[in-house]
């Protein structure tokens, strides 16, 4: 009889302590979101390598909410621990207001003790030290004026910051909505976690899918904004670059960067950091693994971990399709204006410059330079842009860590 | 208005909301220095990278003028071009099969991954008695060794 | 003479805070048994890549004790401190009961820090993400009633949570002695780590143990339960599983086990991430690294910490003789039970079954089920059971990681 | 009664250790919620892998019918059988025993350890279709995941 | 003394130095005792390793006197001299250039790398000269950074 | 108006927060300095797999010394707090003397939570891990007589600790100075940061870059100390070593060492495990990741951030001339007494011993070798020392751990 009662207490136990009795709707509607971008990263390949992790952490924290709770300490009044204990109190002891509490410490669950390294900046960076070493800005610095389109794409997150604080966004929560626009996972991470960490996952999740997007939301706003005879514009091939300018660039762009916008050293640093690994060519062991072992350990869990911060409650919101929008808009203001600028440097050039590479100068590399390739192409199959829009392709990753170390110093 | 505020603000009841002056003050003043000082760093780059580009090309076109013939094996990696095509591998590889350190390398790396587990066929390799690691390999680790 | 009194003084204390002073039998003792478990693990290879590093930290926490010792701060009184020091004091000060103390802090040891991975129960769910890399469900699918298989051998977990609890144990620490019978590293340190911390160096040396011994410890049972007929029983062909259901397969089973048993969420989730990574194919490159690297490295700081948490005074006890008999019974058992409902399922089906699949249930990847395709071909050398007796040996895994949340809500 | 308390009661000396029915009932409640609980869970595993395989199964032969030919490029990677043998192997690399999925993993192993210094031309390499798993790297995966 | 005061102490003024013959007898109280300590050490070691060296080898010789020809496969990894010269390399792999092995090697590398979704065929592969990453590969690597 | 008066008010904000008015003089120097490192490591391939990170560590930290600092608390009195803050307050409050104060944390910077693994002495041993499975130490079971060599070449360290004592310098922060001669980064970094964290920049530098110039320093006083009969010398071909006695090895040795010297316990058992590992041949895969992806991680993040502690104010001082200075004579002091006691094995083996390979003894693995053998062969081109010479070389290794013990046990 009492083995009966027993057995029946412990499954009733179970069964509220199961997600049947604990989840709420919102849980349940983001478990379908979450199967819904597993769909997109599996089925359609849309950046699998983050969207699936994310999705996947999604989908855990819904299940189980306390896979993302903080370590916490419990304070029990010590005559009612030492009535529900035997033996000696292992926990230290607080006096407060003349009652003594026991400080009873509980664990945090898996995913919060992997989300510090978002939390507290360092993952981020330590992917720029791996896209360094994946880097080439030979064509960068085969033509400098590259950089020029890898400011204009930026002006996007500007104009959206506007946008976001008349939507009713503080400051700060617009300047994160706004580096969306700047088409760069990791970028959009760092400043979020600093400016709106409550914001993190529709954001990430925001920025990675137009990421994957940009072959289908840039070549409409290239071809509208650009004349035929625009687009068939062949350039002229790129100088070769020497060795030596090549180990000298992420000296030089450190020292300036750092110097002038203090907020975007960790980003940048990392970023060059790895990119010295690459051109100096005298540390293969570190340059493999920091580009392989490293970044994709860091992937997993900054992915995973990015994720599990779009529990129901904090992402079922109006907030979240307002970011959404917002996004969306940053990164065809983005395209817009680099193509734009690259309209100038055209006019500017006599011609020389085929505009369709200013769109590559939101980032989203390699596919963004890839878009104005493809672009070109239509036009004249004869056209190889690739090489040419890798210039303000990468351009643009620097841009964009300006870009966020202007708005960390701004609104941060 | 620093970083820990406007979170906290942002995660209440946002009491006191702009009004909408304040709102396009706030954004002008954001995008106008957004704009300037993102232009004004990236323009401040190109002028910099053309300047040390100028330098270093006019130093190693010099540098290679005056000692042409004499380090030229010195002055190779930092002159060669990167972007240059590479169409150099030279056909010896193919033509003398591998060299036995080329060998000795791949079969270390398989002895390395796969133990003594293996049972596969490695037909023109073969294991070398002290743990797998050829003469060619160890002389690797020593070099990997050394900087610690 | 003032030198050479120094000297002496020096050797003295160098000699003092030797092991030689600070060493009791135990420690000795302990020395000579890692050196078993080093010889075991070397020459006869019994699970070397758990069991070196987890002799090798034995080895080196009761050679070095304070390898493993907590950081920790004391409270000197200020007066004490000041006479003692010169300069400022760069340490917090505390003021108790009227007294003022300097709070000097002292690191911990090395492998304190690393263990801090399996105290908060971070690396058992990281290692459980490589599994899932390199675990393949399709024969499970194939034939999902082998899960019935990995059920029953888990029964083997909560009869011996009986003996355990007639022995003397706790509720608590009789569960984490259960669990070895699951044999599953992992799931055992994991549940271990939350329901008998003081217990995990006996319960995982014996885990791994009796894992390694599989192929001695199974056979007998397996024969003394079945008939040469039963032993004989040849099994049709699976059927092909497709792309899509091995890709379902990961979601459906984290979304069933998380909601009706969160306390497995961790480990079941991990598992299930990694295994989408690898069904999916689309993520090779962390597919990979979770499946190399990252295990690789989890393997060594848990292998190590775990062995280190067996000092001599927590090792020595009778309680580890208890746990070494009661891991032994749990291992007999759930092999039984597994077989035993084997014979119900080859009742069931007519003759389909061969019931020495069900050994196999036990999980023990992929030992168990070798075991299975060895001891049926001693009957029928010609009968292949490998692939059929993979289903239940993943199934095994799974019904530990449920048994372990069963165990987690209802002792813990 | 909680974790904490468990393993602080644990490490102390028990002062109230059970009786012997209270033994006998927590055992037996623990071994009865434990066989009920495991069973179900599983039980219910084996349903819905039943239900939504034979979904699957179905559409995806409804699927190939009604498109045979049309979109076959497509549909292969999820119709292809994973437990299906795996006989396709060209015989370009073959000629001399071993497979190219065996050659294939050794030399993965080796690029992957000694990447770019590698001078060796590829001629060919096909990847498998199920995720570039062969049998032959299974049975090492097995090796490798035994001792978790 | 202990670490942390000495820290402390190292980062203040410091108030009271030693005089200069705390500092010749604290010089020679160290130097002493390292001297001694370190040789101690390292000849007790010496002494340590030929004796069991001395064992080890008796055993073996004696071993494989007793059991040779019985128990050949066991005995030898333990037996092989670890210093013995590895001229083994056979000449089978020259023949026909380059041979199957290395091609996959490479190729399999990349097929790790660059996962299921590449289809082409590696008709042949060249080392560039910056940095060892040809223009293919390069494309692989953008493939790689596109997501971050 | 206002809009350009908040635009105007920006730029100054940027330019008073941008190192342009933040950094000083030394920041500068500082960053000169670092630029000539990263030229000594690319073209003159001096450690680059070391200096290169340190380097680019010591350039971060002078653009942007937030990147190294901690994290911290601000006590903010509750009445100002609320003055300027809107919404609940999210962090603790402390009452002190009756006032209460808002705890306001600020997160630390990047390079902070990367060198904690410096600081809490995590490390180095890991990096000896992997050091242990690339070591060798046939060619010193062979020839334990090498082991003489091993302990002479520390005799530098101990006379340099004297000289630093005279040249003004703690107890402790000698025996880091000293430490320097031991021709080994790890045990350097290892035994800096328990005696005298502040000076680590400096000694890891020297250490580094003298172990780089090994070529160097060590040729002329070799010659100078040794007669050209001597140098001629071939010796005797070395014994081979069987698998039982390298596998005996690292466990003899860590229990020796560890019971006599605890203090060197954590990076001899990482040392002798990684050795283990290696010549156990049972662990492939976890052999490799600690001699490939986990040495290669650790040392991204010990070069970077061991440069990283190098800011301008703690660097340019007079102290880090003299440690140079003392750095350079405890390197030459142990070349010379190797060489020395390599002259009396010359003596006291009637002449079978070279005493070149005595210099090897500082061990520097393997360049010190390598530079035995280079010497050699000046006078005897086919006299081979490199074998006779990994002896003392690993003999150092050794040696500098234990006599790292000495210190940290004498002057911690
Ligand atoms: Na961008
Ligand atoms: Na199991
Ligand atoms: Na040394």
């Amino acid at each position: 009889m009492e083995i009966l009662q027993g057995f029946v207490d412990a499954v009733v136990g179970i069964f509220n302590s199961s997600g049947l009795t604990t989840l709420n709707w919102q849980n349940y509607v983001m478990i379908g979101i979450s199967i819904v971008l597993l769909y997109l990263a599996i089925k359609k390949q849309y950046e699998p390598l983050l969207l699936l992790p994310i999705a996947f952490g999604m989908l855990l924290v819904n299940l189980y909410p306390s896979i993302m709770s903080a370590p916490s300490t419990e304070m029990i009044p010590l005559a009612d621990y030492v009535k529900d204990h035997t033996g000696a109190i292992q926990y230290p002891i607080t006096e407060l207001n003349g009652a003594e509490y026991v400080n009873y410490p509980t664990n945090g669950g898996l995913l919060w003790y992997l989300y510090q390294g978002v939390k507290l900046g360092i993952y981020p960076p330590l992917i720029f030290l791996g896209i360094g070493c994946m880097t080439d800005f030979g064509p960068l610095i085969s033509n400098p004026k590259s950089l020029i389109l890898g400011a204009a794409a930026q002006i996007g997150i500007f104009l959206t910051f506007t946008g976001a604080i008349f939507l009713g966004f503080t400051a700060a929560e617009a300047g994160a909505i706004g580096i969306i626009g700047g088409a760069d996972g990791p970028t959009a991470i760092f400043v979020t976690t600093k400016l709106a960490p409550h914001l993190l996952g529709s954001i990430a999740i925001a920025a990675y899918s137009y990421m994957a997007l940009v072959p289908i939301i840039q070549p409409p706003i290239m071809k509208f904004l650009t004349t035929k005879k625009e687009r068939s514009v062949v350039m002229e091939q790129l100088r070769p670059v020497s060795k030596l300018e090549k180990i000298m660039f992420p000296v030089i762009v450190v020292i300036i960067i750092a110097i002038f916008l203090p907020d975007a050293a960790p980003l940048v640093g990392m970023l060059m950091l790895g990119n010295l690994f690459k051109e100096s060519g005298v540390v293969e062991r570190i340059n493999k693994t920091a580009q392989n072992e490293l970044m994709n350990i860091i992937t997993i869990f900054l992915g995973t971990t990015v994720g599990a911060t779009a529990s129901g409650q904090t992402f079922l919101t109006f907030a979240t399709i307002k970011i959404i929008v917002l996004g969306l808009i940053a990164f065809c203001l983005g395209t817009a204006f680099g193509v734009l600028f690259g309209k100038i440097m055209y006019l500017a050039t006599g011609g020389k410059v085929n505009p369709l590479i200013g769109s590559a100068g939101v980032s989203a590399v390699p596919m963004a330079a890839r878009v104005s390739q493809k672009v070109g192409q239509q036009e004249n199959p004869g056209n190889f842009l690739l090489m040419h829009a890798m210039g303000p392709n990468v351009a643009g990753v620097i841009g964009s860590a300006v870009a966020a170390g202007v708005l960390l110093n701004v609104v941060g | 208005m620093n970083l820990s505020d406007v979170a906290l603000a942002a995660q209440t009841a946002q009491k006191e909301s702009l009004t909408l002056a304040e709102k396009g003050i706030t954004s002008a003043k954001v995008v106008l220095t957004g704009f300037v000082v993102v232009f004004a760093m990236l323009i401040l780059l190109i002028f910099i990278i053309k300047i040390y580009s100028a330098i270093v090309q006019k130093a190693q076109s010099a540098g290679s003028n005056s000692k042409k013939g004499k380090k030229n094996k010195d002055e190779k990696p930092a002159e060669k071009p990167a972007a240059a095509p590479a169409p150099v591998v030279t056909a010896s590889a193919a033509t003398d099969g591998i060299s036995d350190e080329v060998v000795a390398v791949i079969s270390a790396a398989v002895a390395t991954m796969y133990g003594s587990s293996e049972k596969a066929r490695i037909k023109s390799i073969k294991k070398s008695s002290d743990g797998g690691r050829s003469a060619w390999a160890k002389a690797g680790v020593l070099d990997n060794t050394r900087p610690f």
